[in-house]
C-alpha cells in the first residue's frame, strides 16, 4: 500500500520549507517536486504503509493504495485523525463501505507535564527511578 | 543539487554529556528519566533519523502493551521469558524490567494514552485500581494509534526541544583517542542539509532499534515495505556496537513472527483476546497433532505458554508436509464470542477486530478490504515471516550489558547498569541481549533505567573530555564516498542505475537478502541451515562488503539508504557467525542447524557472546555460562 | 507522443493465406518447407512481435543439438521420451519427428552450422558420413552462437523478406463467423508504430514458444530477467490457443530445469559430455543415496536414463532435508578428462567448458566471472528453477493435435497432421503437446511437417473466405484500453506508477508470480500443492482477470507487456486447473500434490485434456485414454 | 547482467529511425533517446543478458554488467563478433582475464540458397517432407 498524492489536493504545504508529509514519514519518502509544488512518494516500495503522512497532511492529500504485487485492485483504508479521535472508512473491493471511530489520546495535546507533580531525583546510586522514590525495590525472592 | 556543495558537507561539531541515539521508546524513556537526574547539570542531546512523534517501531501505534504485570511477580516473569527463549535469558534484566514496568505504564496512561478498562472500574487510572482489559497474562488493550506521538510530546517537554536533533542519521560511533575502549563521540548525516554532525560526549545511549530487511521479505515488488517489524530500522544498534568493539550475545536469536499472510498482521490479540484457533489446511489443530514432536525440546515444551518458536516449529511442520495453507479461523471465535453478546457488542467485537490491525498495521486492514475479507465470515491464511534481528519482542538478540547492582552476579556486572562492555557505551530496548519480551512498555522503562545510570556515569568522569579517534575529515571522506562514486562515475552510462561502477543501495540490499535467504536460513529454505551453507554465506557477505566501497548516492536519501544497508550488513554478519558457531537446534520453528538437529543442553546452554575487535577486524567468538537467578521447573509452573 | 493518435491506432488490414504466428524454431522449419510445397499460389506470412535473426528460445545460440538420431532407432525415441515424461506421450508425433528429424539437422550444417565431429571425420558433413561428437546418445555438440541467424536466414530467403513482420505482437486469434470452430485470421499490435494488424487466413500456424515467467524466479530485483527459457516468451502459444477453444493437454506437465544456481546455466554438457558428477552439500551422490526412494515410482526409475523429473526428486530431498547445496563437481571432472590429455587438450577443453554456456547463456558465464569461479578449481551450485510451460524440451504440456495419418490411430487424427482440435489451427514445437524431447532440431522439423500439412488444408479449403467473428473497432477497443486507462488516469496522482485506477504490466506480473509461486507449487513451497492451496490460487488468478481490466500502458513496449502477462495469466490458469485435476503424484521433483502424494497408473495413466468454451467462458476437464504405440517395459531397454 | 550504453561510444546509430540494438533486441529493451541520441536500457531487470544487441551494435557502445542482486561486482564477458567467428574477453572480479574464440559460421552470410539443388515437391498427401522426395517413410517396426 504505497501512498499516492491526489495531484489536485495538494498544494505543497503552501511553499513550507518542509512540508507535513516530508515532515513526518519515519521512512523519509516522501518529497516535494519544487517545479510543481506537489508532494510524491520518492521510493514507494519501501512504504510501511503506515500512514503517517496519510494522517497529517492538512490537505487530506495523500491516500494509500494496496501494494499491486499483492493485493487485489480497490481496497481502500482512509483515516480522518483530529487530535482525540480518528475515523476510518474501509472501503471493500466489492464496494462496501464500514466506518469506525476510536479514540486517540484522553488529554490535550501539548499540554503533557513531564515533571508536574512528580518527586525530584532521589539517590543517584540506588536502583530506584525518580517516580519511585521512597519505595522499596523488590528483589528476587 | 550541484555536485560541488552536495560533495563537500559542512562539518559541525556538537559537544554534550549524554547523547540519546534514537528517539524511539527506549530514547524516550532515557530522556525523561536522566533529565530529572541531571537537572541543569548536564546537557543531554537526543538525535533521531525520523521525526520523533512517528519514529521507530511504534510510529503507526499499537494496540496492546504486551508487559504489564499488575499482579504476577516479577520472578514469574522470569520463568514467562525465559520459557519462552529457550532456556537462555539473563534474570537480572528480566526481573529489572519487571520491578519497574508498570509505573512506566502508568505514566502513559495519565499522559493520555487511553487503556481498556474492565466495566467495573471504567474511567479509573490504572494507577487507582483501575482494571485493565488482559488479552493474556501479560498484556493489556489500548486504543494505542496515537502511542508514539504521546510518549514522544513527553520525552521532548522533559529534554527540551532544543535538544532534539531530528532527520540525523548516526553512522558510526567513534572511540576515545586517549582511553582504551571508551566511547567518546559519534558523527551522524543530515537527511536534510548537506551538513555532517560530529558529536563529542561523555556518554552515550545506542538505541537504534531492531534489525529489518536482512532478509528476503515473502513479497518483492512494490510490496517490499511490508514487513512486520518497522521497515526503516536497520541494524544500526548492533552493527554501530559491533564496530566500536562492544560485546554482542545471542544474536543468532531471531525473531519469525507468525503473522496473517501478506498483510503482516500481528496474531497476539486474536490467539489472546479473541481466544481464535488456528488449524492446518484440512482443519487440523497443529499443536495438539504435533505436540509429540515437540517433546524433543523438553522441558520447554512443558511450559504454560509453549514457546514462540515451538509454535511455530510445530505449524511448519505442517506447511513443510504440504499441509498448508494455515489458517486462522476468526469467523468460529467471533461467533462464539458473539453467543452471548447483544447484537450492540457484536458491532462493538468487530470494530475491535478491526481496530486491532487500523491501531498497528493497517497494511493488514488493507489486505482484508482489498481480498474482500471480513473476519466473521472468512478465514485468514496465517504466515511465517522473514526472521528479524530484535530483543525486546519475542526474541533476544543484543549487546552484552552489565545488570542491576542488586541483582546481577558479580560476572554480570561492571560498573553500570545497561552499560555495555565499552565504557560510557549504553543501550536499552532491542539494544540489550538475552531479554526479550520487554516490548513497547518495557523498552521505555530500560531506557529509563539505562537514563538514571548514564547520569552516574557523567558524574563520576566529569573529568573526562573527549578526544575523537581517527581523522574526523577522512571520516567525512569515508561517509561521502558514495556521493563521490555517484558524481565521478554517473555521466559513463546513458542510464544511471545501469552502471559497472557503482551499486545502488536497492541493489545491495536485496543481494544481502538473497544470500541471507538462501545460506542463512532464509524463508526458501523453510529456516534450514548447515555448516556448508553458512560458510558460502559468510564468504558471499565478505564480497558484498568488498562491494560497499561502490555504494552509490545520487541524493541524501540514498546516501542515508547507502549506510543504513552497510549496517544491515554488519547486522547479518554478526547473525551468521553466532549461528555458525552454536552447534545444536535450539530454536526449532526460528532455524534449524540441519547438521545438528537436537537441542543439546548440556553443551550449549550458555551464552553465546561474539566481539569484533576494532584493532584487527577479527571476530571472537565464545560460550559465556548461563545460569538461573530464578528458580524454573517449566512444566507445571503457572507463569 | 500524443494522447490523441497513441490512443487510436491506424487499423490495418492483411490477407493472407498461411499466416505463421511466431518466428521461431518451428516457424522457421514452415516458412522453408511450405513455400516449397506453395509455390507461388499461396500468400505466406510470417508475423514475429521480435525479429526473427534473433527471435525465440534459440536467439543467444545453443551449445548442442538434443535430438539426433543417427544410429539410434525412433522406436528407441519414442522409449527415452515417454520414460522421461512418466510413461505419457504421444508416440504417433514423437516417432514422427524421430523419422524426420536428422535430415533437418543436415539442412543447418549446409547452410553453416559449425557441428563438432569426432577426429577421424574432421571436416566431413553430418549427411556424407561425418561423425558427431556426441555428448549424449541422443545429443550432439555445436559451435551453436550463430544457430538461429543461420536458420532465421533460410527461412526468409524461403518466403521472401516481403512476407516477413517483424515486431507485431499477436494479441488474439480470430474464428470464423460463419464456419463453427474454424480459424479465420489474428490480431495483433505493431511494437513499433501506432498500428493495429488485422489479419485474416485460411489456415494459421500458432508457434509463438513456450511459457516463462509466470512462477516467481529465484531472484528479484534486477536478476528477475535471468531465467533459463526465454524471458520474452509469454505463453502465447497457449492462451491464445485456450481462449478460441482449442483442446490442451498435459497442460499440469510443467519443466523444473536443474540448472547452475543464479545464472541458470544448463546441466546437460557438463554431466553428458564432461562427465561430471553431482553430489550433495556432504559430498553424498544423491542418486545412489535416494535409489530406493525412487521405487515408488516404478517402473520408470529403471528406465535407462532416469527420468528428468526423478533426478530432481532425489535432487529435492537432500535440499529440502537441509542437506544443500546441491554441488556439480567440475574440478573433478575436468581433473580426470585432462589425465590423459596434452596441455594443448586441456586448454581446449577449458576453452568448451566456457563455450557451453557463452554459446546459450552468457549470463552464467558472467557468474562464474564474478564470482571468481573457475571451473576446473571450483565446484558450481546446482538449483532446481522455476517451472516452465513447454512442450519441446523435457516437458509435454500443448495443444492436442492430429497426428501423422500412417501412424496415428482414429482417436488421434481428424485430418491434418499437427492440427489443433479448431478447423485451420495447427501448431508445432512448443506448442503441441504429449511429444517433449524436440528441441531445436525436432521444433523445427515439427514446423515443416506442419508447413506441408498447411499447404495442403489450404488447398483442399481453395473456397474459404475468412470472415472475422466479432466487431473488430470493438477489439481494437480492447486492446488499446491499456492505453486509455493510462491517459484517462495518469494526472490524478502526482507520481504516474502509484495510481489506484489502474496497474501496471510489471506489478501485475509479480502478483501472478507470487500467487503461483505460493499456490501452485513453486519454489517456496518446494514445489508442492494441494487441492485447498489451488483453489484459493484459482479464486487469486479470478481477481487478477478482474483487474486485467485495468492494465495500463504508456507506450507501446508496455502495451505489449500488458498483453503478454494477459497471456500469462491464461497459461497459468490452465496449468492450475490440470494440477488440480489430476489427482496423483506422477512427476515428483517437477511438482508434488501432496494429498495424493502417489504414482496411480491405475486411475492415472491417461492424458488430461481441457477446453475452455469460448462461447460459455467455462473449462472442462478430462481423461483421454492413454495408448503406446511402440513397446515398452522400461527396465534394462537401451534408449 | 543488463545492458548498459558507454555513454562516449554511442553515437544513436547515427540517427536511423531505428538502431541496431533496437533493431535486434528480442525483448524490445534498447530504446533510443532521441533527445540525446544515445540508446538505453528501457526496462533492466528483463534483460536477458543475451547479447544480441551488444553483439549486433555497430559502435561497441554496449555491454552488460552482472545483475547486482545476485552477482558480486567487477566480472564481465565481452564479445566482438564477425560474420564467422566470436571472440570473449571475460574478465574475472580479481582482475584475471582471459580470452576465447569460437566459429559461429562455415558460410559466408547472405548465401544460403534455401531451395538450391533440393528436390521439387512431391506428393502433397503422403507424409514425406520435400527434401525426403523419393525415400521410403519409416513407420513403427
Ligand atoms: C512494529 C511493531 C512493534 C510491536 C508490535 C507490533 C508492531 C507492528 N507489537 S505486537 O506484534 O506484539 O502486536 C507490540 C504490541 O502490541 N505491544 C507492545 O508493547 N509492543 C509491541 N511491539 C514492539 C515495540 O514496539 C518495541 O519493543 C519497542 O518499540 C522497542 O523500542 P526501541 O528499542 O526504542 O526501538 P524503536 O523502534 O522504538 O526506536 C528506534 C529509534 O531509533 C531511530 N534510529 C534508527 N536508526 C538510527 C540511526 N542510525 N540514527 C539515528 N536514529 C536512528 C528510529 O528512528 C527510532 O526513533
Ligand atoms: C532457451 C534455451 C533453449 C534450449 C536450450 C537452452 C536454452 C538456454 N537447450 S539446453 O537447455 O538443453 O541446453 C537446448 C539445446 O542445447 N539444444 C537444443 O536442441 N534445444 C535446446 N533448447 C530448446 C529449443 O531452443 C526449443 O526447443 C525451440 O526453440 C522451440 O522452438 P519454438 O517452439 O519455435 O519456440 P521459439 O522460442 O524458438 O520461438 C518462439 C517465437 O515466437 C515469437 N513470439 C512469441 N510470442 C509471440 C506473439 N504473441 N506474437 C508474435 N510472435 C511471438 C518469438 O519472438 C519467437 O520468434
Ligand atoms: N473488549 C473490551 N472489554 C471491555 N471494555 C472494553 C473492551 N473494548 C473496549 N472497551 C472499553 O470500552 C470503551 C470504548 O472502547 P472503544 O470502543 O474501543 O473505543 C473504552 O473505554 C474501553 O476501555
Ligand atoms: N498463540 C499464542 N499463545 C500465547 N501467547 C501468544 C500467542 N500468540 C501471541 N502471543 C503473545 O501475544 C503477544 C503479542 O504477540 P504477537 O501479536 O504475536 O506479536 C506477545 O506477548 C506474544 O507472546
Ligand atoms: N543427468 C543427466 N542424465 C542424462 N541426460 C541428461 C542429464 N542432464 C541433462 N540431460 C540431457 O541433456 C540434454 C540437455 O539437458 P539440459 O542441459 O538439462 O537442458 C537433454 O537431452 C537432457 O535430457
Ligand atoms: S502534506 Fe499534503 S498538502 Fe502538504 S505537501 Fe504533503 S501531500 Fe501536499
Ligand atoms: S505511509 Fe508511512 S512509510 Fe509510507 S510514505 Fe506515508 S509516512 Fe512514509
Ligand atoms: S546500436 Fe550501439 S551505437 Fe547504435 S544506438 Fe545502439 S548503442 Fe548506440
Ligand atoms: S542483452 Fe539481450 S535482452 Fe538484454 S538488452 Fe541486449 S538484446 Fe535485449
Ligand atoms: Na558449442
Amino acid at each position: 500500500m504505497p501512498t499516492f498524492v491526489h495531484t489536485e489536493k495538494c498544494d505543497g504545504c503552501k511553499g513550507g520549507e518542509v512540508t507535513a508529509c516530508m515532515y513526518i514519514c519515519p521512512n523519509d519518502l516522501m518529497k516535494l517536486d519544487t517545479d510543481r509544488m506537489k508532494a510524491f512518494n520518492q521510493e514507494p516500495e519501501q512504504c510501511w504503509e503506515c500512514q503517517c503522512c496519510v494522517k497529517a497532511c492538512p490537505q487530506q492529500a495523500i491516500e494509500v493504495r494496496a501494494y499491486q504485487d499483492v493485493v487485489p485492485m480497490g481496497g481502500a483504508c482512509i483515516p480522518l485523525r483530529t487530535d482525540t479521535a480518528i475515523m476510518w472508512t474501509i472501503k471493500f473491493r466489492d464496494g462496501e463501505v464500514k466506518r469506525f471511530k476510536f479514540p486517540v489520546r484522553t488529554t490535550a495535546v501539548g499540554t503533557i507535564d513531564p515533571y508536574g507533580n512528580k518527586p525530584q531525583a532521589g539517590d543517584l546510586t540506588d536502583n530506584l527511578l525518580f517516580t519511585e522514590a521512597g519505595q522499596t525495590l523488590r528483589n528476587i525472592s | 543539487m550541484s555536485e560541488g556543495t552536495f560533495g563537500n558537507p559542512e562539518i559541525i561539531e556538537v559537544e554534550t554529556d549524554i547523547l540519546l541515539v534514537g528517539g524511539g521508546m527506549a530514547a524516550c524513556g532515557a530522556a525523561f528519566e536522566a533529565k530529572r537526574w541531571a537537572g541543569d547539570d548536564l546537557k543531554i542531546t537526543l538525535v533521531d533519523k525520523a521525526a520523533m512523534d512517528r519514529s521507530g517501531a511504534v510510529a503507526m501505534g499499537l494496540s496492546a502493551i504486551n508487559t504489564y504485570l499488575g499482579d504476577n511477580s516479577p520472578e514469574d516473569y522470569c520463568r514467562m521469558v525465559s520459557a519462552d527463549l529457550m532456556g537462555i535469558t539473563r534474570d537480572d534484566l528480566v526481573y529489572d524490567v519487571g520491578r519497574h514496568v508498570d509505573g512506566t505504564v502508568h505514566l502513559f496512561e495519565e499522559w493520555g494514552l487511553p487503556v481498556w478498562k474492565s466495566k467495573e472500574t471504567e474511567g479509573v487510572a490504572l494507577a487507582d485500581g483501575g482494571k485493565p482489559v488482559r488479552s493474556g497474562k501479560w498484556q493489556i488493550m489500548i486504543n494505542g494509534e496515537g502511542y508514539k506521538t504521546i510518549v514522544s510530546e513527553a520525552a521532548k517537554k522533559s529534554i527540551g526541544i532544543e535538544n532534539v536533533m531530528e532527520r540525523v542519521f548516526i553512522v558510526k560511533l567513534l572511540l576515545d583517542a586517549n582511553e582504551d575502549n571508551r566511547i567518546a563521540g559519534a558523527v551522524g548525516l543530515s537527511v536534510r542539509e548537506h551538513k555532517l554532525y560530529v558529536f563529542k560526549a561523555n556518554t552515550i545511549l545506542n538505541v537504534a532499534g531492531g534489525c529489518v530487511n536482512i532478509f528476503r521479505p515473502r513479497s518483492m515488488g512494490e510490496g517490499m515495505g511490508r514487513t512486520w517489524y518497522p521497515v526503516w530500522n536497520a541494524g544500526s544498534t548492533y552493527a554501530m556496537a559491533a564496530e566500536v568493539g562492544a560485546e554482542l550475545t545471542m544474536m543468532e536469536n531471531r525473531f519469525v513472527p507468525a503473522r496473517f499472510k501478506d498483510g503482516y498482521g500481528p496474531v497476539g490479540a486474536w490467539f489472546l483476546l479473541f481466544k481464535s484457533k488456528a488449524t492446518n489446511g484440512f482443519g487440523e489443530d497443529y499443536m495438539t497433532k504435533n505436540a509429540d514432536m515437540l517433546k524433543d525440546f523438553a522441558p520447554y515444551d512443558t511450559a504454560a505458554v509453549i514457546p514462540t518458536c515451538l509454535r511455530n516449529h510445530a505449524m511448519l511442520k505442517e506447511m513443510k508436509d504440504g499441509r498448508g495453507p494455515i489458517f486462522m479461523d476468526t469467523p468460529t471465535a467471533m461467533a462464539k464470542l458473539s453467543e452471548t453478546m447483544t447484537p450492540q457488542e457484536v458491532k462493538h467485537l468487530e470494530a475491535e477486530a478491526w481496530e486491532d490491525f487500523l491501531d498497528m498495521c493497517i497494511g493488514q486492514a488493507g489486505h482484508w478490504a482489498g481480498m474482500n475479507i471480513r473476519p466473521e465470515e472468512t478465514k485468514s491464511e496465517l504466515m511465517p515471516t522473514e526472521p528479524y534481528l530484535l530483543g525486546s519482542h519475542s526474541g533476544c538478540c543484543g549487546i552484552w550489558v552489565s545488570g542491576p547492582s542488586d541483582i546481577a552476579p558479580a560476572e554480570w556486572q561492571w560498573g553500570y547498569n545497561r552499560m555495555t562492555t565499552v565504557n560510557g557505551l549504553f543501550t536499552a530496548g532491542d539494544g540489550v541481549g538475552a531479554s526479550g519480551h520487554k516490548f513497547s512498555s518495557g523498552s521505555h522503562t530500560e531506557g529509563r533505567i539505562a537514563g538514571k545510570e548514564m547520569v552516574r556515569f557523567c558524574k563520576d568522569h566529569a573529568d573526562f573530555k573527549p578526544a575523537l579517534k581517527g581523522d574526523i575529515h577522512a571520516i567525512a571522506e569515508e561517509i561521502y564516498l558514495p556521493v563521490r562514486n555517484y558524481f565521478e562515475h554517473k555521466d559513463k552510462t546513458t542510464a544511471e542505475d545501469v552502471n559497472p561502477f557503482y551499486i545502488t543501495p536497492k541493489m545491495f540490499q536485496m543481494r544481502l537478502q538473497k544470500y541471507m535467504d538462501e545460506y542463512v536460513a532464509g524463508t526458501s529454505t523453510y529456516y534450514q541451515t548447515n555448516k556448508v551453507m553458512l560458510e558460502i554465506g559468510l564468504d558471499h557477505l565478505r564480497m558484498l562488503k568488498e562491494d560497499s566501497k561502490n555504494l552509490r548516492a545520487k541524493d541524501l536519501h540514498e546516501l542515508m539508504r547507502a549506510w543504513e544497508n552497510y549496517h544491515r550488513l554488519w547486522a547479518a554478519e554478526s547473525h551468521l557467525r553466532h549461528i555458525l558457531f552454536r552447534e545444536e537446534t535450539r530454536y526449532p520453528g526460528f532455524f534449524y542447524r540441519t547438521d545438528f538437529p537436537n537441542l543439546d543442553e548440556e553443551n550449549w546452554k550458555c551464552f553465546v557472546n561474539s566481539r569484533h575487535d576494532p584493532e584487527t577486524g577479527e571476530w571472537e567468538m565464545k560460550k559465556v555460562p548461563h545460569k538461573d537467578l530464578v528458580e524454573k521447573t517449566y512444566g507445571g509452573q503457572a507463569h
